[in-house]
């Protein structure tokens, strides 16, 4: 057992697939910069070359068309955008193209790279350095979508994206790093295997969340734990394809629904799980309306005092279940 | 630098017989017959859109064969090439395969795609032909990386991507310029430039008729060929692909040329160009790579006239069997439809 | 009243606004050619000069910033996209400009643009020529989303959003073009006040539908009406900001929910709509689950055999209504 | 087309007394006050953003200064300028108003964007500043349109982005170049090439260093010049100005410069460049624009160093009031979260 933070996990992530897999580089901005990336890519560039580890001009579009190409062509590219935001240039070669070339060339084409897409936010860098749209990429067939939360995942979900024959957008969120945990060798696990798993088990309401917002429910469990509710955790994972019993099995025993989400409400991933729960679980069984927590309608503000608001925090959860179910 | 394609883009040059110097007599008789096998094949196309037996939109390249077919010669099945659109000339230059082309077309399960994909979404990547799909520019970046991988898989082989001159305008065509030469990436931009994006004149959207000034611009060698002129298309790319495999880096190639057909499907649509006559129509038929070089053939008694009429019936009665049987093949499973979403699904099944 | 299909019904709009405001312009691919956008924008370069109706270089991702910029500067332009698919590239401009520089510039700086979306679909056309991704812009606060499905808002709503000082992204689908209507005289609407609408009031079900689902969901309530179910139909219309309490006071009534959406379901909109119903709706009023009906869960095929089964069809509507809710 | 900037990127060079021939004295004045007005008012960012008063990241652009103060001479009110992440300059070049950016970067209400921007996002267009966004390129195609908008108003005025020469490499800015000519829009396209995109040195980027390489592919005029020398700045932007409001269509004007603080923040990011090294930073600091017009003001007699020290002291007074005034003013209500979502949401409240 080997302790680790989120973004040490992450690293090790990479220096595994970089040792054992010889077809897998890493491209895109910053990458020869020691700060770009928080702590989880430092050095990569020296231990491995800078021909495997390609800082980039500022080119978001054609670098991640050049990974989804070098896919093609049997390499297991690894692309990181240090902030989803930049991203959007880059939509084409993910929306039209890796997602779509396996169904469109009756499976012969497989782009297997894996889109490392960061939600780097906060600090008061406003509305274009803040975004978490995982439910863009969720609602895109042919897409992995994968948000780690927790230490291992972040580790062993990186790994299994790029193993993955096909097209992988994993979303870090760096307010995910500073958390600790101890973890066991690294087993290859099988992308299209993973599900939404319950983190813990619990009776009084179901919270489904993903990526920070399964941390910030995990902590929201404690405390309310000491207010003896109990809460079921289930952490997303993976949300395209999204696999949804257990979540349903798991409402229909607690008959209460909360879902956090660190997108913006409307449209927000929040609605597909509860629409999709409500679609499947036997009618009448749920004790009260299900909620969603989600950051407001709005894109984020710089000026602090409204930062600070705008972000969702473990009160607002607690708050929420305690309004929903207290006796 | 000179940003004026000039005489170039003028049909009432050009139109002469080729120079077959210092070409292979069986190469020349290889090209011809590619040549003419793809304009009979999309002759077909155009007839069985225009019958509506084939449902979806074609864009058919007759006008343009020579340029894929003098750059395949280059070509070897481990290359990377992508297309876009129009690009039923790129595959059928790397696999002749005309029967496999008509039964994608007609969305059959026997097609190239497995029928996923007709006449726009094309894959052939044992003889080469990584994939084409008609957003425009869409492939261009994704050619860069597969020379980049080439690369870094220390082969020889060569990405190559056909570009249109409008898609020249998309951004990320320029992205993929600074890109590949920073990266020193064995990959070939081949501008087909036929002076139009659908209705509209590259004059229209362009500050010079002369894609080649972004080559320049990127300090990536570049040449600037009649496009219609098989055997200068030969030498000229066989040069810089050898140079390519050497470890040279990027090369950019523009061909300047016409398609004889309007933007998508059967017609000649000098109804729906902006700036499209069909007196230009006409004086680029005069120009027609297939014919240019069938007359220095000739004169230069490499084949004859009897060769090439008994060559085309061949071809002839091939298509008409081979439409026949595409018609006659099955369509895919209604499961194919979620069954291609993700490769490891169809790996497990 | 004036005789109009929903193709003139959205060139005449077109022509009212060149008309009667001088900063209106039309920027977009395809504008000098008389095949490009149906009947929609016919003869509009020669009636107002090729300096107002721009037809342009195959470039997405400027020319609609130039629209963006254009707006900051007092024009109105309208960026035409021939196919969301090619606005792919677009999505910056859309995204991070558009949307977010009222916001971010503390309300000073709004980019009023209109963004003409074609959902161009059918025709074994495939994967890169059929997208329906209304539900991403939904997710994107501060951009309007419109989609008119009947004649009268073609025009109208496309109207209402040039003269709205906001950003907004106008959808229409080629597949709504033959409806026809006789329309009166135009009347400018404030498009901050539209809202959903009740087209046929019902109830035994609502359906709630969008674009061109809800022109199915006027043809199946019409084949439902004969075996004696009455259908309540809402079109959304405007789905961001997206304005639910006239569907929730619908579902109380009807005590059957079905969301009927032109994307892929996963994601799609359809979710959004059940889950703000469910959260609202009296608890235990529902008599059947609610369900939605979308696309599947993969890019468009092009084979004619299966591209006829991948698209909405009224049977498969009144198919849904009837297990549901049939007695 | 030469494509090596050569001495112009040499630090070593152009570190002279900058030439003042044919330039009105006032205007000389005040130039420099304008610079140093600018360069203090980033120093007290540098001290707010390290003593954690500034909670947001901000851009320091000293050393740069000579750019945005030689060309605002020739812009007037009704211009559309549009920054990027590194605009203060550009801002306080067009209004010197440094209490509302200092309220602006401490989030309060009073500031340039009502204190919902911070550094990263200003706003002033009365005084002809549309905006900046730190998106890289994301405003050049809005400038683009801007001056579309000039024309078809009939109005003289212009459109004006600064770009850095990293968001060159954004294939958005080259399909803006060739937008701006087709349509010949009064666009001025300001290269601030300072050599870096963050830690990146552009020979690690691009394949030459001279960005106006582009211009010339797309036959846009330019001229490219000492960032760090304001007169000659001043001279080349007021013709080239002059020529666009006479409707000769886009102009490119490419700077060389280089910035003194590291890519954000107050440090020198020695520690974090790749390939920037102390030396380059000390010799950039003797080619700075405020010491060359200092020297060349006082040399000609111009004005004298206690004239110079004493403008400094007396904007080091206001700067002190302006910062504590802004300290103490509000932030802006919670609501403004929702209620700037929407222009017309505004209006009705
Ligand atoms: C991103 C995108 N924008 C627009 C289109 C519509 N479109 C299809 S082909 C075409 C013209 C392309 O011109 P060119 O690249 O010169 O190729 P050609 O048709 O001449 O072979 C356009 C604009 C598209 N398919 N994709
Ligand atoms: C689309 C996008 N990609 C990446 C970034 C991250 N980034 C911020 S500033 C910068 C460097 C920009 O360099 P340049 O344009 O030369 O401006 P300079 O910082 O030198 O003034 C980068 C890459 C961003 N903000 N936006
Ligand atoms: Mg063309
Ligand atoms: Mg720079």
């Amino acid at each position: 057992m080997k302790k680790h933070n989120y973004g040490t996990a992450i690293l090790s992530a990479f220096e595994y697939l970089l040792e054992n897999y010889p077809e897998v580089f890493v491209i895109g901005q910053g990458l020869w910069s020691p700060w770009y990336v928080g702590n989880t890519m430092t050095d990569l560039d020296k231990n491995f070359g800078s021909e495997r580890i390609i800082d980039t001009p500022v080119s978001e579009s054609a670098c991640t068309g050049a990974a989804v190409g070098a896919s093609l062509a049997g390499m297991k590219p690894i692309v990181v955008h240090p902030r989803m935001d930049f991203m959007i240039f880059a939509m084409d070669s993910i929306v039209n193209q890796a997602a779509k070339w396996s169904h469109m060339l009756g499976g012969q084409a497989n782009p297997g790279l894996t889109i490392r897409s960061i939600i780097n936010r906060g600090g008061e860098q406003g509305a274009q350095h803040s975004q978490a749209l995982h439910a863009w990429f969720a609602h895109v067939p042919g897409l992995r979508v994968v948000m780690p939360s927790t230490v291992a995942d972040a580790r062993d979900l990186l790994i299994a994206s790029v193993l993955s024959p096909d097209p992988v957008m994993y979303i870090d969120d760096r307010w995910l790093y500073e958390q600790e945990a101890k973890l066991g060798p690294i087993v290859e696990l099988d992308l299209s295997k993973q599900k939404p798993l319950i983190t813990k088990k619990g009776d009084d309401i179901t919270i489904v969340s993903s990526g920070h917002a399964s941390l910030l429910a995990r902590n929201t469990a404690e405390n309310l734990r000491k207010k003896n509710i109990s809460c079921e955790l289930i952490d997303l994972r993976i949300l395209n394809p999204f696999y949804c019993d257990d979540i349903i099995k798991s409402v229909t025993k607690t008959k209460n629904l909360l879902v956090v989400d660190s997108g913006t409400t409307t449209g927000s991933f929040s609605g597909e799980v509860i629409s999709k729960v409500i679609e499947n679980i036997p009618i009448g069984c749920l004790e009260t309306n299900p909620r969603r927590l989600a950051l407001p309608d709005a894109p984020a503000p710089t000026s602090r005092v409204l930062e600070k608001e705008y972000y969702l925090k473990v009160s607002d959860i607690e708050e929420t279940v305690l309004n929903m179910i207290a006796k | 630098m000179e940003k004026n394609l000039k005489n170039l883009s003028n049909p009432k040059n050009f139109n002469h017989p080729v120079s077959i110097e210092n070409i292979d007599k069986n190469i020349l008789i290889e090209m011809i017959k590619s040549m003419i096998l793809i304009r009979k094949t999309e002759q077909q196309l155009a007839i069985g859109r225009k019958t509506g037996l084939i449902g979806g939109p074609v864009h058919l390249g007759a006008g343009q064969e020579a340029i894929a077919v003098g750059i395949s010669q280059s070509l070897t099945a481990t290359d990377r090439v992508f297309g876009a659109h129009r690009s039923h000339s790129h595959l059928l230059a790397l696999n002749p395969n005309f029967y496999k082309l008509f039964a994608e077309v007609l969305g059959k399960k026997t097609g190239f795609s497995k029928g996923m994909g007709g006449s726009m979404h094309l894959f052939d990547q044992q003889n080469g032909f990584y994939g084409s799909v008609p957003i425009v520019a869409g492939t261009v970046s994704l050619a860069v990386g597969a020379a980049m991988a080439a690369k870094m898989q220390n082969k020889k082989d060569i990405g190559l991507a056909y570009i249109g001159d409008g898609a020249v305008e998309e951004g990320v065509v320029h992205e993929s310029f600074n890109l590949a030469k920073i990266q020193n990436a064995p990959m070939l931009f081949v501008i087909e430039n036929n002076l139009f994006a659908s209705h509209m004149h590259i004059s229209l959207r362009q500050t010079s008729n002369m894609t080649a000034r972004f080559a320049e611009a990127n300090s990536i060698p570049y040449e600037i060929v009649d496009g219609n002129d098989v055997c200068e298309i030969y030498h000229t790319a066989k040069k810089q692909i050898d140079e390519m495999r050497d470890g040279g880096g990027p090369r950019f190639i523009e061909l300047v040329t016409y398609r004889h057909y309007g933007h998508v499907d059967w017609r000649d649509d000098i109804d729906v160009g902006v700036d499209r006559s069909l007196d230009d129509v006409s004086n680029w038929k005069d120009r027609d790579p297939i014919t240019r070089l069938s007359k220095s053939l000739v004169n230069n008694g490499i084949w004859t006239i009897e060769e090439e009429n008994s060559y085309c019936e061949e071809i002839d009665n091939k298509i008409f069997a081979a439409w026949d049987k595409a018609i006659n093949d099955p369509y895919p499973e209604q499961e194919s439809t979620l069954n291609y979403v993700f490769a490891s699904k169809k790996s497990k099944s």
